[in-house]
């Protein structure tokens, strides 16, 4: 538009200017449309903004496995995916419009990865109402309700699962006393109460609970009422991000509290980016629980070698990209379809079985053009669904961190 | 129990009064409240973790690494930006330093993307004094940041530049018929704003760990902190910041700790209403 | 004989705020070791011209000449080190510092060696013993009398070929006014030449070598005192 | 393809209410205001609030102005005697509060869980297909509502009056004590338009929680006022536009640009806001033409 325009405006030429902004919207993608031969899959992950640490192996993860098909002679006779990434900048508003953008021009019809709770709250509507498939990596119970059409499916527990899950392993430890420090956030808030509920049951004693704000520029005084208290607890629950866990350990080690510490791997593993952080002496001890991907199968070994890293990793989310790209394939290639209102309903049949267990995504499609009946097992998890798209018979990993590594110390079966 | 946060605030204190006194300088040279202070905090905190991390020199090498990168970048800033709005209004050059403030975060995300990270140094563990825990970092960082509010006022009381820097921010016209060129003082200040942040910074990241948001999240309370000192008051600054790191501390034993933001800005507020120019500042009532 | 060349010398200036000008077509010569008086009704530009000469305020047009060195565009700090020394009417000390500090700040940024400057401290504090007793004493705690003899003193540290001094006598007891006018008359002797903007008219008149009658932000008149107490009715000049 | 557009519009108009209150505050006003995302918020939540109680729409949207201009007249009160900086970290401040406030009441709020099912207004009016663009023209109503009321206010001696009161401080002591009634007016009629645009923020998301109401907006708000010429109404609408347009094509960058990872291309989003803001103050300054005329006066006298 001319100079003129943005100086001495009318509202014609600002209805113009509008559309000249819009045609430029629009013009754009041309060049970034899926090809006929390709299925458009979006990917909203965060890449910046409070949980910007944990997009980037999600998107690579996403990226090895749709190579990964493509290479075994793609799906639906040689078709594709092609994968587009947005950034939902960790906050609603933008998640919704790239939303938006990734349904209408690039033609999505199922958008993956979705890891923030408000985020996927957000954009649910939405998807739904455009008959799009939504996979989610977020916790909070809400985000599967009012899915009348079984497009929406979570690859991660549910909060309300999670907590109690968490409890056992903390009460299996034997601790009598324990103190819950947790960020205001929307997926760890919804584990306390279920967790308070089962340590109750176990006659184990919470002694205090404190709840801190995000981005805060220290942690000093939530440490010190929670481990320095006395008495002070024998272990703390805390549930948060990696970067404040960070801070709290080390205002933990620098004050020597001898509490031990239990956390969500998303804080002190994710992915290794804890220990680099912190180091090993000072991460040495802390226990830490995820729903975990089935360890030691061959599956999930496979998918650590395809991220490049070693036996040790322990990928918390990309494995569930990863899965959510499988049974997207496996579920076209099934339906011979790519509406997703035709393919989401076999998803259950092909994730819980009952049919032969397969972990690899090439043998499964075979399976499944030989019209084999098959059970897929992720990377990330079993990949058993309910009917409400919630997942089943999760198994948790916890952990303690020995030496700079992860021990595994007990596999957590929840409901 | 008290006296252990009092102890905790005091040395959060420190931690602030470093780019409160930067900010009040700020204020007082080139009269406007610079945003991108906490950007400018966060980019230090990378000088020296690159220093630290990646190129292996001891913390205190970085630091001081940090400190010429960061002031070389403070005077650049304010040539490319500020300087070109000189005889702006205040407000404009406050809206210029919120995009400065922009930028520097983001390129500090860009190089090093936005995983929290720390510094090559084993966490030491406390001394105890009687019921008092006092940690060697909480030593270090008092020291520190004494030694440079000490560098501070002996420049200030007793140097030719200190002398100008006080001249131009008491009255620019006075000092400019007096000889003292006030872009000269200014790009001095720059330099010791640059310093005195790039220190803040590395405490700071000591103090928690080092992310693109690290100087943000003590945005308001370096503001609260000068403006309870008086902008342009460097002593007021260190007052206001130490108190304020006292009270918002001990503020915890009364109210739920995640509360304890909203302190710094009550403070200011009913500071404003009851003593407009602040504990120890000269008037700044404009109506 | 010729007229000796002009010490600080204007031609065509205007200058002023925002849009238009405040003062318009100045053009003054003032000779060496002159006393050189301003006086005219409240609004007439005469705190604009002098900080237009002391380089506070933009010259739009024209010329402003410090014997051959063109100031027009020099900054104000550049103009002190030239050799022009102002005074400004109020906020004229550093309230905060000591007396010694601010006759120090009033030197250090000129670029002069330390041995030039330290005989111009000496000549300064012979000139204004008064000033010279108590230099730890904070320039806030100075009566206004005070303020304004050091205020002179650090005008006079950057041993300034001219001296501005923008209404020296204002809000000060007579007998004050006194003693401010016989000290610039010392100084003018000691060869200084001073260019006054003055509202007390009388004083005016008494000290000028030379008068200029500013009205409306131009040049309404210039005379001696003599002929303009013979010849003309101020009350006419000044209502314009 | 169209109802990606209609979003684009959608957040256009919003970002074009918040404009013109930042306009009216801070462009013909001349008080600053780092709080907007804290207003927004409370504008979002009083608003959802208030829906959710069944009481309808329209009482929400009118509560949320109400609100929000009741906090916005008690900030202006605050920091009356002071200059405009201190307005500016009051403001900054005060968002922050509200911030907190939202974050840990999760009794009224839901925290960090947020709020959702928000209901809209006209909903079932239409199938949910076209909703969105009846959403999009009642928006547009409101946009030349207040665009028009707006004007007309300008104009207005009280208008006039404002603009003196940002354009030179004799004015201001000649008018004397009106002045400050003056301020805490129109900071309070600019918190108004921010709560509507909170109210229909809401709406428009039907799900709202602390991470929409980050500082970006504040610094987006002042981009569009900024690029379209501070104090113009008229420029504010199609610099909203622009900075909106230009925020959502970025996205198309990815697309394109294979090389940089999608951190380090939201980092260069958000340089180059951060960039764009700096060239537009140095280069773009139209409605600053009269802040060249403080330049003598703050030279000179001491306080300034």
């Amino acid at each position: 538009m001319t100079r003129s325009s943005i100086y001495h405006p009318n509202r014609r030429k600002f209805l113009a200017g509008i559309g000249a902004s819009g045609a430029t919207v629009l013009g754009a993608p041309n060049v970034a449309r899926a090809q006929d031969n390709e299925i458009p899959i979006g990917v909203l992950l965060p890449f910046t903004g409070s949980q910007g640490a944990y997009g980037p192996d999600m998107r690579k993860a996403a990226e090895i496995t749709t190579k990964m098909i493509a290479d075994a002679g793609g799906i639906l006779g040689g078709r594709k995916f092609k994968l587009f990434f947005e950034d939902d900048e960790s906050t609603p508003t933008a998640g919704l419009a790239a939303t938006k953008k990734l349904l209408e021009i690039n033609k999505c019809q199922a958008v993956i990865g979705i890891w923030g709770s408000p985020i996927a709250m957000a954009i649910k509507n939405v998807l739904i109402q455009a008959n799009a498939c939504m996979m989610v990596s977020g916790a909070a119970n809400a985000i599967t309700d009012g899915d009348t059409k079984g497009l929406v499916w979570r690859y991660q527990a549910k909060a309300t699962d999670w907590g109690p899950a968490m409890a056992q392993a903390m009460i299996s430890r034997k601790w009598k006393t324990i103190s819950i420090l947790a960020q205001q956030n929307a997926f760890v808030i919804p584990m306390i109460e279920p967790a308070k509920k089962e340590f109750e049951k176990a006659g184990v004693k919470v002694l205090d609970t404190v709840v801190y704000n995000p981005d805060q520029p220290s942690y000093r005084a939530e440490v010190q009422r929670i481990f320095g208290g006395s008495p002070a607890p024998e272990a703390v629950m805390s549930l948060g991000l990696l970067t404040d866990f960070v801070s709290i350990v080390r205002e933990v080690v620098r004050n020597d509290y001898k509490s031990k510490i239990m956390a969500l791997s998303i804080m002190a593993d994710a992915e290794g980016k804890f220990i680099q952080s912190v180091g090993a002496d000072v991460a040495e001890g802390i226990e830490h629980f995820q729903p975990s991907p089935p360890l030691g199968s061959p599956n999930y070994a496979r998918f650590q070698k395809l991220m490049g890293a070693d036996a040790n990793a322990l990928f918390l989310f990309a494995g569930n990209t990863h899965d959510q790209i499988c049974t997207l394939a496996l579920a076209m290639e099934k339906t011979k379809s790519t509406d997703p209102l035709v393919y989401t309903k076999v998803i259950r049949e092909l994730c819980n079985g009952p049919g032969q267990k397969v972990d690899d995504v090439v043998e499964a499609l075979k399976l499944v053009r030989a019209g084999t009946k098959i059970d897929f097992v992720g990377a990330g998890s079993d990949c058993d669904f309910d009917e409400r798209g919630d997942q089943l018979n999760r198994h948790y990993g916890h952990f303690r961190i020995e030496k700079g590594k992860q021990v595994l110390v007990q596999i957590i079966k929840g409901v | 129990m008290i006296a252990q946060v009092v102890l905790n605030g005091f040395v959060t204190g420190m931690i602030i009064a470093l780019p409160a006194i930067a900010l009040t300088l700020t204020y007082g040279i080139l009269k406007f409240p610079n945003f991108a202070i906490g950007a400018m905090l966060t980019v230090g905190a990378y000088f020296a973790y690159i220093a630290n991390a990646w190129l292996h020199l001891p913390l205190v090498w970085a630091a001081v690494l940090a400190a010429v990168a960061l002031a070389i970048t403070s005077v650049g800033v304010d040539r490319l930006v500020f300087q070109p709005l000189r005889e702006r209004t205040a407000i404009t050059l406050l809206v210029a330093s919120m995009g400065v403030s922009f930028v520097l975060e983001n390129v500090a995300r860009f190089v090093l993307g936005n995983s929290a990270r720390s510094f090559e140094v084993a966490i030491a563990r406390p001394q105890r004094y009687f019921e008092l825990r006092v940690n060697m970092e909480q030593i270090y960082t008092a020291a520190t940041a004494l030694s440079a509010m000490l560098a501070i006022y002996i420049i200030l009381r007793h140097t030719a530049l200190g002398r100008a820097m006080r001249a131009v921010s008491d009255n620019p016209a006075l000092a400019a018929v007096r000889g003292i060129d006030r872009e000269r003082i200014a790009r001095w200040m720059w330099v010791i704003a640059g310093v005195l942040t790039a220190i803040a910074g590395v405490l700071a990241g000591l103090d928690r760990a080092i992310d693109p948001l690290l100087g943000w999240n003590y945005v308001v309370t370096v503001f609260a902190a000068a403006i309870l000192g008086g902008l342009g008051n460097p002593f007021g600054a260190v007052l206001g910041a130490l108190t304020l790191g006292v009270v918002e501390e001990t503020s915890t034993l009364l109210i739920p700790p995640n509360y304890r933001q909203v302190v710094s800005f009550c403070a200011i507020a009913f500071l404003l209403l009851a003593r407009p120019q602040g504990l120890l500042g000269s008037v700044r009532v404009k109506r | 004989m010729t007229p000796p060349l002009p010490v600080l010398s204007t031609a065509g200036v205007a200058a002023g705020y925002g849009a238009g000008d405040i003062i318009r077509d100045i053009t003054i010569d003032v000779t060496p070791g002159e006393v050189f008086t301003v006086i005219g009704p409240n609004g007439s530009g005469k705190s604009t011209l002098i900080k237009v000469l002391a380089g506070l305020v933009r010259t739009r047009v024209g010329e402003i000449r410090l014997g051959a060195i063109r100031l027009t565009h020099l900054s104000a700090p550049q103009r002190v080190s030239t050799g022009v020394a102002y005074v400004p009417q109020e906020f004229n000390v550093f309230p905060n510092m000591t007396i010694g500090e601010n006759l120090k700040v009033s030197t250090e940024f000129l670029g002069r060696e330390q041995q030039a400057t330290l005989e111009q401290r000496e000549r300064v504090l012979a000139m204004f013993p008064e000033v010279a007793k108590r230099l730890k004493l904070r320039a806030g705690l100075l009566s206004g009398g005070q303020r304004q003899m050091l205020a002179f003193a650090c005008a006079m540290m950057a041993a300034p070929k001219v001296l501005l001094l923008d209404e020296p006598s204002a809000g000060l007891s007579p007998k004050l006014v006194g003693e401010i006018f016989d000290k610039i008359e010392t100084l003018n002797a000691s060869g200084l030449t001073v260019f006054i903007i003055e509202q007390n008219v009388k004083e005016a008149l008494r000290i000028g070598d030379r008068v200029m009658v500013l009205v409306n932000g131009s040049i309404r008149l210039m005379a001696t005192p003599g002929e303009i107490t013979a010849k003309h009715d101020l009350h006419k000049l000044f209502l314009g | 393809m169209t109802a990606y557009l209609v979003t684009i519009l959608t957040l256009v108009c919003i970002a074009i209410i918040l404009g013109l209150s930042l306009n009216l505050q801070w462009g013909l006003c001349g008080m600053v205001n780092f709080g907007m995302a804290g207003f927004f918020a409370l504008g979002a939540y009083s608003a959802a609030l208030v829906a959710l109680s069944g009481a309808g729409t329209l009482a929400a949207t009118v509560t949320a102005a109400t609100i929000c201009a009741l906090a916005s007249a008690a900030t202006a009160l605050i920091s009356l005697r002071l200059s405009d900086e201190y307005l500016a970290i009051l403001t900054l401040g005060f968002g922050e509060v509200i911030r907190l406030v939202i974050l840990s009441e999760e009794w009224l709020t839901g925290g960090s869980l947020g709020l959702p099912g928000i209901p809209r207004p006209f909903w079932g009016l239409v199938s949910e297909k076209d909703y969105e663009l009846l959403f999009l023209g009642l928006l547009i109503l409101v946009v030349l509502g207040l665009f028009i009321a707006l004007e007309i206010l300008v104009r207005s001696p009280f208008g006039r009056a404002i603009r003196a009161v940002r354009e030179d401080d004799i004015v201001v002591a000649t008018l004397g004590k009106n002045v400050t009634a003056l301020r805490v007016k129109a900071f309070a009629v600019g918190g108004a338009i921010i709560g509507i645009a909170g109210a229909f923020h809401a709406f428009y998301l039907t799900y709202i929680d602390p991470s929409q109401f980050s500082a970006i907006i504040t610094a987006y708000t002042f981009m569009a006022v900024i690029a379209g010429g501070r104090g113009s109404n008229k420029g504010l609408l199609l610099g909203a536009a622009v900075i909106m347009c230009l925020i959502e094509g970025s996205r198309f960058l990815k697309d394109v640009v294979q090389v940089l990872d999608a951190t380090q291309l939201a980092a260069i989003r958000l340089i180059l806001i951060g960039l764009g803001l700096i060239l537009f103050l140095i280069y773009r300054p139209q409605g600053f033409a009269r802040e060249y005329s403080l330049k003598g006066s703050k030279l000179i006298s001491p306080r300034t």
